[in-house]
């Protein structure tokens, strides 16, 4: 964990929602998939967390929707400007080697799934990305990585079968791990298939700290014969699916 | 460095700066960044003596220039505390002040007898958790219950006692006095401010307390009206963010300051405090000791 | 425009925006980039007896998100007030508010007197001011003097009478109470927060009352707990700068709102507040009295 | 009194301490010497208040001071943005006929000074402006109006005489109205002109509106045989010297 200010490289749309925010990186350490910074605006009192999308030993890259205050102010930082970041936080993927891997996600949560996929092609020839996304324009087409069998789908069919991705992902099967991030709905039902095989999910939560220091962030998670709340800033926010309590 | 230098009572503490119960969790989270050795004490987030859940989510929120947070008092207990949290942070900090609660008086003792036998600098009684026998008040919001408690918890220990009072009095003078007539060694002042807020998006409301820089004012104002009625050292907290903040403190009466939640905003904050103050006295040619009261004493109203 | 009728008993407001006392003068000021067919109610700043001067400066000074005030309740008095002001501010406002305060209960009454052979739509009792026969408290300090003043007072007049509480209580529902059952017509809820702040430059110590965004996390809660506990209407008060914030105090209990101190920091501020209303009235067809208290009747936590 | 919205023609320095804002006037009214704008400024609850310096149809000019974190703020703006003002607030200095007339300020109260000299210039031929600075480079010599007779003085005697302005005003005599508008010694020091002539001072205080509604910003003022607190935003910021009781 560190405190570095970046410089950005670029802030540009990658669609009429979602913003791919590049910056120097300026870090030490290194960067897993499922790891985030979180970032300092102005007037914002706190932090806001966004997981990496994408990193090398140069830079690094989120992709964010504009929701609220933070993310109006971050969508106008241009080229140059600096920002002070807190990274690498919160635990990453487990890395599984020669599996037939399933990454699932939708929407925005496909960010941390970008960085996980570069990742899981290094070990792993069988992988297999299901995409779920409001319509065509809101996929994240530019950034995905090669090598990878993606099924997509969208709400409007613009793309890929029209629904759920949930409901096709549903019709395959044999995989070995599974790995997912995105709305909670979605997060829910995957984790049905925890009593098969090994699936990992990533959370987000409103957070503080964002370092285990103020236990604002937590989750129920199942112990032993017991849950207790677990903090996804630092336990997380990857969890094993079958350890989570949903709402 | 040596001009930072400042006593709580027969503490002595190598730089006024604390970091706060319950924003620096139990001290075992590495900050990489932060550098512990300008860290004068660490406050632990408070024990209490079951294990505690805590309160379910949202538990934050972010207000303007500030935070609620209901955290709950999520805690794994008093045992397990002594055991496996104490021995770890040991040898980060020069100074621990361990922060305790209990819903009565039966339970605070509970705890005092456990964790008076451990070697740490001080016990902060976080007097800002109900009091579950008394309507469920606050203990300080109420000068005989904090005369009371305070009394009981002396007789069972020598350990320095900081007793940690809520700004959600009608009169905290009256309180501080009873704290410090009971044997409090030490006051910290302030917990966070009632507060509430509302989460649109979610149609959600935070209620909870308050913290950051917007209550900052409050802070200040306990400070100096606590400090011109007792004579026992206080720890100025609340909405500190940079050095000018932990001045202001100091300057109406508190002879140490707390970092809260400045810092989930400002990583820089313990670094910041720390050369700010050391510019200043060196400035003025001054030790920290100088200064502590010194716009209150004045009395430089008008 | 007519989504957002209000009423606070028995008084008509067409709008909820009430322009709060001490911020808007004696409203005698014309402030040309104001809609006044906005504005639903005035509040005078306090009126006393006799004339009063005031506090020697410092009186203001910024603070993180707020401000801080010690104007000390300058005013020309009441008599002065009745023949000189309130005539010329008669055709301005629909609905004019008078705020008074007394140093002790015969001040009060002497007050009364004067004001309720006037037309005007409510009396407001500042409670906030030292009571001097009660080691300087407040009147709304203290359940018992709140009680015992409003009752007098009702006994005098006819006019409908708003309580203008302050937050620093320890438990501010007691208090709101105190007030219905005396006969209180309508809360108002919160005046400034005490507070303090150091102006470095002049070393100057600012000892007043908090306003502005910071505090408003304390008057939503302070809202949010007596709206729990009385049937009279509530005027919600306290860091209000744009429409969220005045549907936030709506969503929590209040009938009307309160602009204070935002005024000075956004001049469009009330036809923010009026628009945002009144397209999130629309947006989910919706009338003003649909969603006092939704929030906190729903009770939303977690 | 309006509320409009004005763009930034310039901002730059005047001198190492100074910078001179010009923006457009979209005002309706005029603003007359004396008068004050309040700003808005980003991060600052509170409106911050400037003299108007220059007037004319097309654009509003002040002067100003870096001293803290508004006028910080304020002095990072740049052309074609936007800034939320409030003016013309504050009564203004009387415009005497004919008379031998004397201008006398220092530092960076000269601001409402040069809007009053331009417009003394119309009806009067006789203006002695005295004017004292800290040295030669402190002096806006740029935006003085001709036509007018400077005395200037500054502290390490780099430009005219050495020393304080009011040391040299006063070996000069006849004068039938004084202005004045400076540090509060210097202000004070004129006052004791008043006895013989009309002597009209602008004064600063911390505001709050600066519209005459929160009293906020008074001074004291004498009334017949007492005194009251009057606001310098709404019964000032010019008042006649005679009146005003020193702290
Ligand atoms: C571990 C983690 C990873 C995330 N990764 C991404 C990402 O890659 N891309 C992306 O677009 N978003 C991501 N988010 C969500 C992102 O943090 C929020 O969208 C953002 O904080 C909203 O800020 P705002 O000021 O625009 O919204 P506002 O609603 O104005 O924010 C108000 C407060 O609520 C918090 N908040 C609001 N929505 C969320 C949310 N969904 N999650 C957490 N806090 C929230 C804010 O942090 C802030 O404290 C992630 C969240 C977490 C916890
Ligand atoms: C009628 C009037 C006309 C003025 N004209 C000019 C001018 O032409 N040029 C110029 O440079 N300055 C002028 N000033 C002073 C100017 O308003 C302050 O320098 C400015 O407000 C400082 O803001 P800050 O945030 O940089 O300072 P900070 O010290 O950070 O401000 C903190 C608070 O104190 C107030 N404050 C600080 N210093 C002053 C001061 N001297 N007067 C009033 N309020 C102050 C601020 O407004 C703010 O509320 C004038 C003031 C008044 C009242
Ligand atoms: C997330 C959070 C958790 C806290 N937990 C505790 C606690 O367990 N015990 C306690 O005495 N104070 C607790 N506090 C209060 C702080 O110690 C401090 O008094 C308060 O936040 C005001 O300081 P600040 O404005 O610097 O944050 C907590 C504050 C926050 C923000
Ligand atoms: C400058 C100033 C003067 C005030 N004067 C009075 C007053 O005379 N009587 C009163 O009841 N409240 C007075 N108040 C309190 C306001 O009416 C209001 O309750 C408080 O400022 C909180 O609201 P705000 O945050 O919107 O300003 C004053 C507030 C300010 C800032
Ligand atoms: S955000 Fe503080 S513990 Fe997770
Ligand atoms: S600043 Fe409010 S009356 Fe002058």
């Amino acid at each position: 964990m560190e405190n570095v200010i970046c410089e950005v490289i670029k802030n540009e749309n990658l669609n009429k929602d979602h913003l791919l925010l590049e910056f120097e990186n300026n870090f030490k350490e290194d960067f897993y998939p499922g790891n985030f910074v979180h970032i300092k605006i102005e007037k914002c009192f706190l932090r806001r967390p966004f997981s990496v999308a994408r990193f090398n030993k140069k830079s690094i890259q989120i992709i964010y929707k504009v929701v609220g205050k933070g993310t109006e102010i971050l969508s106008q930082k241009t080229k140059g400007e600096s920002i002070d970041i807190i990274g690498p936080l919160g635990n990453s993927f487990p890395i599984y080697k020669n599996k037939k891997i399933c990454i699932i996600g939708g929407g925005t949560g496909i960010a941390p799934l970008i960085f996980l996929s570069e990742e899981l092609k290094k070990f792993n020839k069988e992988i297999f990305f299901f995409y779920g996304s409001r319509n065509r324009n809101s996929i994240f087409f530019s950034v995905l990585p090669d090598g990878i069998d993606y099924i997509f789908s969208t709400d409007d069919g613009s793309f890929g079968t029209k629904g759920n991705i949930f409901d096709i992902f549903k019709k395959f099967n044999g995989f070995e791990v599974i790995y997912g991030s995105g709305p909670e709905e979605l997060l829910k039902k995957i984790s049905k298939f925890s009593k098969k095989v090994p699936v990992y999910l990533s959370l987000e939560n409103y957070m503080a700290c964002g370092m285990g220091l103020c236990y604002g962030c937590v989750v129920k998670i199942r112990e032993k014969d017991n849950w207790e709340y677990k903090r996804v800033c630092k336990d997380g926010p990857v969890f094993r699916a079958d350890k989570i309590i949903w709402r | 460095m040596k001009s930072l230098k400042t006593k709580l009572g027969k503490i002595e503490l190598a730089t006024p700066i604390i970091m706060t119960s319950g924003t620096f969790g139990y001290g075992i989270e590495k900050i990489n960044f932060i550098d512990y050795e300008k860290i004068g004490a660490f406050t632990t987030k408070t024990i209490t003596y079951n294990p505690l859940r805590g309160n379910p989510q949202p538990r934050i929120y972010e207000t303007e220039y500030g935070m609620i947070n209901r955290i709950g008092l999520q805690n794994p207990g008093v045992f397990y505390f002594v055991k496996n949290v104490l021995p770890k942070i040991r040898k980060k900090f020069k100074n621990i002040f361990v922060s305790i609660a209990g819903r009565n008086e039966k339970e605070f003792i509970e705890i005092i007898k456990i964790i008076k036998k451990e070697k740490i600098s001080a016990i902060e009684l976080n007097l800002s958790c109900p009091n579950i026998e008394k309507k469920q008040r606050m203990f300080s919001q109420d000068s005989e219950t904090t005369y009371k408690i305070i009394s009981i918890i002396k007789n069972e220990t020598d350990i320095p006692l900081i007793a940690k009072l809520s700004p959600n009095v009608t009169d905290i003078k009256e309180i501080a006095i009873s704290a410090e007539k009971a044997g409090a060694d030490i006051i910290s002042l302030i917990n966070t401010v009632k507060g509430l807020s509302i989460d649109l998006k979610r149609m959600k409301i935070i209620d909870g307390g308050l913290s950051g820089p917007c209550i900052k004012p409050v802070g200040l104002k306990c400070v100096y009206d606590v400090y011109k009625v007792v004579k026992i050292p206080i720890i100025g907290i609340g909405g500190i963010i940079e050095g000018k903040d932990a001045l202001e403190y100091i300057l109406v009466g508190a002879s140490a300051i707390g970092i809260g939640s400045g810092l989930f905003s400002n990583a820089n904050i313990i670094n910041e405090v720390y050369n700010f103050l050391e510019n200043y006295l060196k400035k003025n040619n001054l030790m920290l000791e100088n200064i502590i009261g010194y716009l209150n004493e004045k009395d430089w109203l008008i």
